[in-house]
């Protein structure tokens, strides 16, 4: 069912006089993995906040550029950004459970997009946690709150949490930067099982990982969009200079 | 809609329809927005009332508004009545102003003793011996005031125990708390790695409150101050009950003053809505208005300075 | 008691009603005697109820401080009769109870002081539409300290004190003290009650005297600082203070009524244009000898009926 | 002198500072119990005040605070949430929305009197409302709510962004994120805050002598029509609150008990307010274990 890309062009964000991204073009492959790298302050999270409208909640902020997830244009100021966002789910750096129940955590989303049935919520919440791996761990306490879990179990609630709502992309933005590396190492085994379904972009300080997870990697620097490549070939041969650089560790 | 294209889910078969979530978008807009109207409304209408009854002083009773802010004699009832505010300007300046250099010490010390020298006993005991202070009712401030400050004072102190001194004491009390709690949040907003740092190089725990803690915290710390500088600008009933409010600028802190509130409390309610004497009280409320502008714009520039 | 009470005030509001306009009863002894104790007395409340004309309406009364409890009281006695009438009493302060009446928000507008006195400048029109009623008197003492050792002070030492020309008791015949002026604030009914018939002028407030408007107030000043000197309305004498005698003349009840003490005022209770009928008969009620004699003394007023002189506006005393 | 002797005298002083916070505040608290508990008995807290004799309780008084303040809350508390839900989340940022947080500042910090004053010629007068315990709460609106804005949108504003990015993320209307997500995150610190601001309204005089009036019509407690005259629950009746009545005997009491009764209403008041204080706290630490503990 989900098998929607998203296709940028030319897309430009604006900090009030600062552009953070310049002139962007990239396309995201359904069934893929792609990474974002680059230094900090290149702008790749600015980026993917924009795919979903995120940097409207931020006062002052501008984007400019066409962003396409099937055949609407994201960034027309016409588009319901509501229901726009429910295809695109989002995953943080730091595990943000909301204050409720685990249950409640997954129920929440369906529940208001129109899923009033009991038997058909915990069915969601039941496949959404068994999809995160983390049906085992909680079937016992899923009425007890989710900040209780740890940090690493969080993460994972977060993220089936948001496939509760059926997205078509993922957008994660350093999600395992804040969790030990058992934990990490479980995400990304999650991100591997996901895209089998899902379009999913990811934002990663850390090279090794984004070189294990990753299908397509793309580089940022100072705004700009420098290379995308298969990430075979972008670690192993980039063609760009910086991004070279950048991945054998010469700065950054 | 052009969405429904793209729609997996049946939720939104309804879009021929107002969609439920934008509809209730809408209801929460509309809401909010009419509660903040509201609230501009009373605002507006607050300001415009003491406004406009404030400057009728100068308008229909065509006193001089440099006279007012000048004089130093008032006599409203007199033949012909005179007008000079000054002597109330300048009481709730002294009392305000001593009760804040009272104040002040006495609430960052205890904020320093809640957030850095016990925190655990001082937030649990401390703060809500302090919050309480903020509850009890200003009535029963200025029936203590009368009933055990002034007596006191009057055994120190020459004089009949009434003035400057005894009002100044009990807003001293009724502002501590506002004090006390916005110096408690900026100390303990203050990153931990700073106070760690200064310890590291063997800085005693007085030298980092010294030299790191109080410097960095400084424009908090007076915005708290300017805050209850308002609020005892503002206190009427209690102030009234042991200033003694004699329209003069006092010779010592031992001797009947008045303030611009306890000049409004003490008449209000005995003149004639209209008469030059009742407009001259609500000029009395401008100032007093204006005066509360001033003091909340200093807390902003303060405010401003602190984030950068 | 209640049943009493409702007894006695429904007959006497049918009289009263009979004979609107003359103000004293016929039914004075009862009234008196049953005042207080007939308590065992319950009556017949039935054919009492509504003995007149059916009363409806709603009246507030709004203004003194100091007349309020005296209206509130009588207001519940009254309204226990006339169960169509409902009384609110509320306080504010002359003026404000002034303001209300005269601009029709209340019916009744209670008032320390004449609304001639009070209303001036682009106001003083207002004052012609106001009807007074004078309900009682209101007796004033000057109060001094226990310990300054004065107990007469004549009118032109009151002025030197009051104006500052005398700043020791000892210049008055006391004790080595400094005096302590405690007044009341110039827009209050009281201080020019004191200043027109005690002083016979003007004061200005002078440096270091201080202001009080509420007589719990003033009576606890006096009582606890030393050379205090202060006015309190009779009701509010006790033995915390001492009352002074004025040019020799005791300030007592019985001194104010045969007119030998000057210092008192009317309380006033004001209509704009004549009262519709509820309230007349409410103000009427006010004036019964059952009133008067009882609750009005009971408060310590002095009733206006009881008085040998009358006064008016501008001062002048006569002998009725 | 060196650091260390620097350091435990400063240490002392700010020790002693703080001890003389706490006695002055036990001081107070002492006075006014110590003063006022003797006289506090059921009979004073139900039965109803006397003008000239003595023995007259506070009970309606007590009764009217009380209902006055569940009249403001209603008022105060939508408006309000309102209001600084507006303030904290739909308002851009700008000259417009600083000046309105500007004036909300102001506003409470006004004296009461004013807010009277103005109560009288708005709600009282112009509204015609007349003296009444609606009166009042609308004039302790006018005071109440900027603190209410206030504390909601600081409240609101101490939501951590995320939580609110997440709940939009998976496509909740802005509106469902603020009620459903963030307010209840929220929910805790308004709670303490409003019941402080409770408080306040509880201790209220000046504002009430001209709006809610000085006296109460005789009180039926066996009627609980909210219609009727005389009915305690009817919000258009006049009523006297503690603290206005303790202002008036304070003031012109005739009573040859003022003094006591003064002080026992004054102590029931503290003791109403300490009530509040300790009700407010252990509401937010539940509501805060509720949201976020294990159970």
């Amino acid at each position: 069912m989900a098998t929607t890309g998203m296709k940028v062009k030319d897309l430009s964000v604006f900090y009030g006089e600062k552009e953070a991204v310049k002139k962007v073009s990239l396309s995201f492959s359904p069934k893929q993995v792609t990474a974002l790298i680059g230094p900090s302050g290149c702008g790749k999270s600015t980026f993917l906040r924009s795919l979903n409208r995120m940097n409207d909640t931020i006062g002052g902020v501008k984007t400019t550029g066409e962003i396409w997830i099937d055949d609407v244009n994201v960034n027309d100021p016409s588009v319901d950004v509501v229901e726009l966002r429910q295809q695109i789910g989002m995953v943080w750096q730091r595990p943000n459970p909301f204050h409720k129940s685990i249950y409640e955590n997954i129920a929440f989303g369906p529940r208001y997009h129109g899923i009033k049935n009991k038997k058909k919520l915990d069915e969601i919440v039941e496949d959404s946690l068994r999809r995160a791996a983390l049906w085992n761990e909680t079937k016992d306490r899923l009425h007890n709150s989710a900040l209780a879990l740890s940090g690493g179990q969080q993460q994972r609630l977060c993220i089936a949490r948001s496939i509760a709502v059926k997205p078509k992309v993922i957008l994660m933005d350093e999600p395992a930067s804040a969790l030990d590396p058992v934990s990490t190492s479980k995400i990304e085994e999650l991100i591997a099982e996901l895209k089998k379904e899902y379009c999913i972009v990811i934002v990663t300080h850390n090279m090794q990982q984004a070189a294990r997870v990753s299908d397509r990697t793309a580089f940022f620097y100072m705004g700009k969009l420098i290379e995308t490549d298969d990430t075979d070939k972008m670690f192993t041969n980039p063609s760009e200079k910086e991004t070279d650089d950048y991945i054998s560790g010469r700065f950054g | 809609m052009e969405q429904s294209a793209v729609k997996g889910q049946k939720t939104n078969s309804k879009s021929a329809f107002m969609k439920p979530h934008i509809r209730e978008e809408w209801v929460g807009r509309v809401y909010t927005f009419v509660c903040i109207l509201v609230l501009i409304a009373t605002i507006l209408a607050i300001v415009y009332f003491v406004a406009s009854k404030g400057l009728s002083t100068f308008i229909t009773n065509g006193v001089n508004i440099g006279d007012l802010l000048t004089g130093l004699k008032w006599d409203p009832e007199g033949e012909p009545a005179v007008f000079g505010a000054l002597p109330f300007i300048f009481g709730s300046f002294s009392t305000s102003l001593l009760a804040a250099l009272i104040a002040a010490p006495l609430g960052c010390c205890a904020a320093i003793f809640m957030t850095q020298i016990m925190p655990g006993a001082g937030r649990r005991f401390m703060q809500p011996v302090i919050e309480l202070l903020a509850g009890i009712p200003s009535v029963v401030y200025g029936f203590v005031g009368l009933s055990v400050i002034v007596p006191m004072l009057r055994a120190i102190f020459p004089g009949q125990g009434i003035g400057i001194l005894a009002g100044s004491l009990v807003l001293a009390v009724m502002i501590l708390p506002t004090i006390t709690s916005i110096a408690t949040d900026a100390l303990a907003a203050l990153p931990g790695g700073l106070k760690e740092g200064s310890f590291a190089l063997g800085a005693t725990r007085w030298q980092t409150i010294y030299r790191i803690v109080l410097p960095t915290t400084l424009p908090a710390l007076l915005t708290g101050v300017v805050l209850g500088m308002a609020r005892a600008f503002g206190e009427a009933l209690a102030v009234q009950m042991v200033i003694g409010n004699a329209p003069h600028i006092p010779r010592s802190l031992f001797e009947s003053a008045s303030t611009l509130t306890s000049a409004i409390t003490l008449s209000m309610g005995n003149t004639i809505s209209g008469t030059a004497h009742n407009n001259a009280l609500w000029s009395l409320a401008l100032i007093l208005l204006t005066m509360t502008f001033i003091f909340v714009f200093i807390v902003r520039v303060l405010e401003r300075r602190n984030h950068r | 008691m209640k049943k009493m009470v409702l007894v006695v005030m429904a007959l006497v509001l049918t009289i009263g009603l009979a004979a609107c306009g003359s103000k004293n009863t016929t039914n004075n002894a009862a009234n008196n005697g049953a005042n207080q104790e007939a308590g065992t007395n319950n009556g017949t409340t039935g054919g009492a109820e509504g003995g007149g004309e059916e009363l409806s309406g709603s009246i507030l009364a709004v203004g003194s401080t100091a007349l309020q409890p005296l209206v509130d009281q009588v207001s519940k006695k009254f309204m226990e009769t006339n169960s169509g009438v409902t009384i609110q009493v509320q306080g504010g302060g002359s003026g404000t109870g002034l303001t209300q009446v005269a601009g029709g928000q209340a019916q009744i507008g209670n008032s320390d002081i004449f609304a001639e006195e009070k209303f001036k400048d682009a106001e003083a029109d207002l004052a012609k539409d106001l009807v007074d009623h004078q309900v009682a008197v209101v007796g004033m003492a000057t109060v001094v300290n226990k310990e300054v050792g004065v107990d007469n002070l004549t009118k032109q030492q009151l002025v030197d004190i009051f104006t500052g020309k005398v700043t020791n008791w000892k210049d008055v015949g006391g004790s080595d003290e400094k005096i302590t002026i405690i007044n009341r604030p110039a827009s209050s009914g009281t201080r020019k009650t004191f200043e027109t018939y005690a002083l016979g002028t003007k004061t200005e407030d002078l440096q270091g005297s201080i202001q009080e408007d509420s007589s719990g107030t003033v009576k606890k000043l006096v009582g606890e600082t030393p050379g205090a000197i202060g006015y309190l309305a009779f009701s509010y004498l006790d033995d915390t203070v001492k009352a002074v005698k004025y040019d020799g003349v005791e300030a007592s009840e019985a001194t104010v009524v045969d007119g030998t003490y000057p210092v008192w005022a009317y309380e006033h209770m004001y209509t704009k244009g004549e009262p519709d009928a509820a309230t007349k008969a409410f103000l009427d009620y006010m004036l019964t000898d059952e009133v008067q004699n009882g609750d009005v003394t009971e408060l310590g007023y002095i009733p206006v009926n009881k008085m040998t002189v009358t006064r008016a506006v501008d001062g002048t005393v006569t002998k009725k | 002198m060196n650091a260390k002797t620097a350091d435990k005298v400063a240490t002392v002083v700010i020790c002693l500072f703080a001890g003389i916070i706490v006695l002055v505040l036990l001081g107070l608290l002492g006075f006014i119990l110590f003063r006022g508990l003797s006289h506090i008995s059921w009979d004073f807290l139900t039965s109803a005040p006397e003008t000239i004799k003595a023995g007259g309780g506070i009970g309606p008084q007590l009764f009217n605070s009380l209902f006055l303040l569940v009249l403001t809350m209603l008022i105060t508390i939508p408006l309000g949430l309102g209001a600084g839900i507006y303030m904290s989340q739909y308002a851009k940022p700008g000259k417009v929305t600083n000046s309105i947080r500007l004036v909300v500042e102001v506003l409470s910090s006004f004296p009461s009197i004013v807010v009277g004053l103005f109560g009288l010629l708005v709600f009282v007068n112009i509204m015609g409302i007349g003296f009444s315990l609606f009166s009042g709460a609308l004039a302790l609106t006018v005071f109440n709510l900027p603190l209410m804005v206030r504390i909601t949108e600081q409240a609101m504003a101490g939501v951590p962004r995320e939580q609110k990015e997440a709940s939009l993320a998976l496509g909740l209307s802005r509106w469902k994120t603020i009620t459903s997500v963030m307010l209840p995150i929220a929910m805790p610190a308004i709670i303490t805050g409003t019941i402080l601001a409770a408080g306040r309204v509880f201790g209220e005089a000046a504002a009430l002598l001209f709006t809610a009036g000085m006296s109460s019509p005789r009180l039926d407690f066996t009627d609980w029509n909210p219609l009727s005259p005389f009915s305690p629950l009817n919000p258009f009746r006049p009523a006297e609150t503690l603290a206005v009545h303790i202002w008036k005997i304070n003031s012109e009491g005739l009573a040859p008990d003022a003094g006591e009764i003064a002080a026992g209403a004054s102590a029931v008041l503290v003791l109403t307010v300490l009530l509040f204080n300790f009700g407010a706290r252990w509401f937010g630490r539940f509501m805060h274990r509720k949201f976020t503990a294990t159970r």
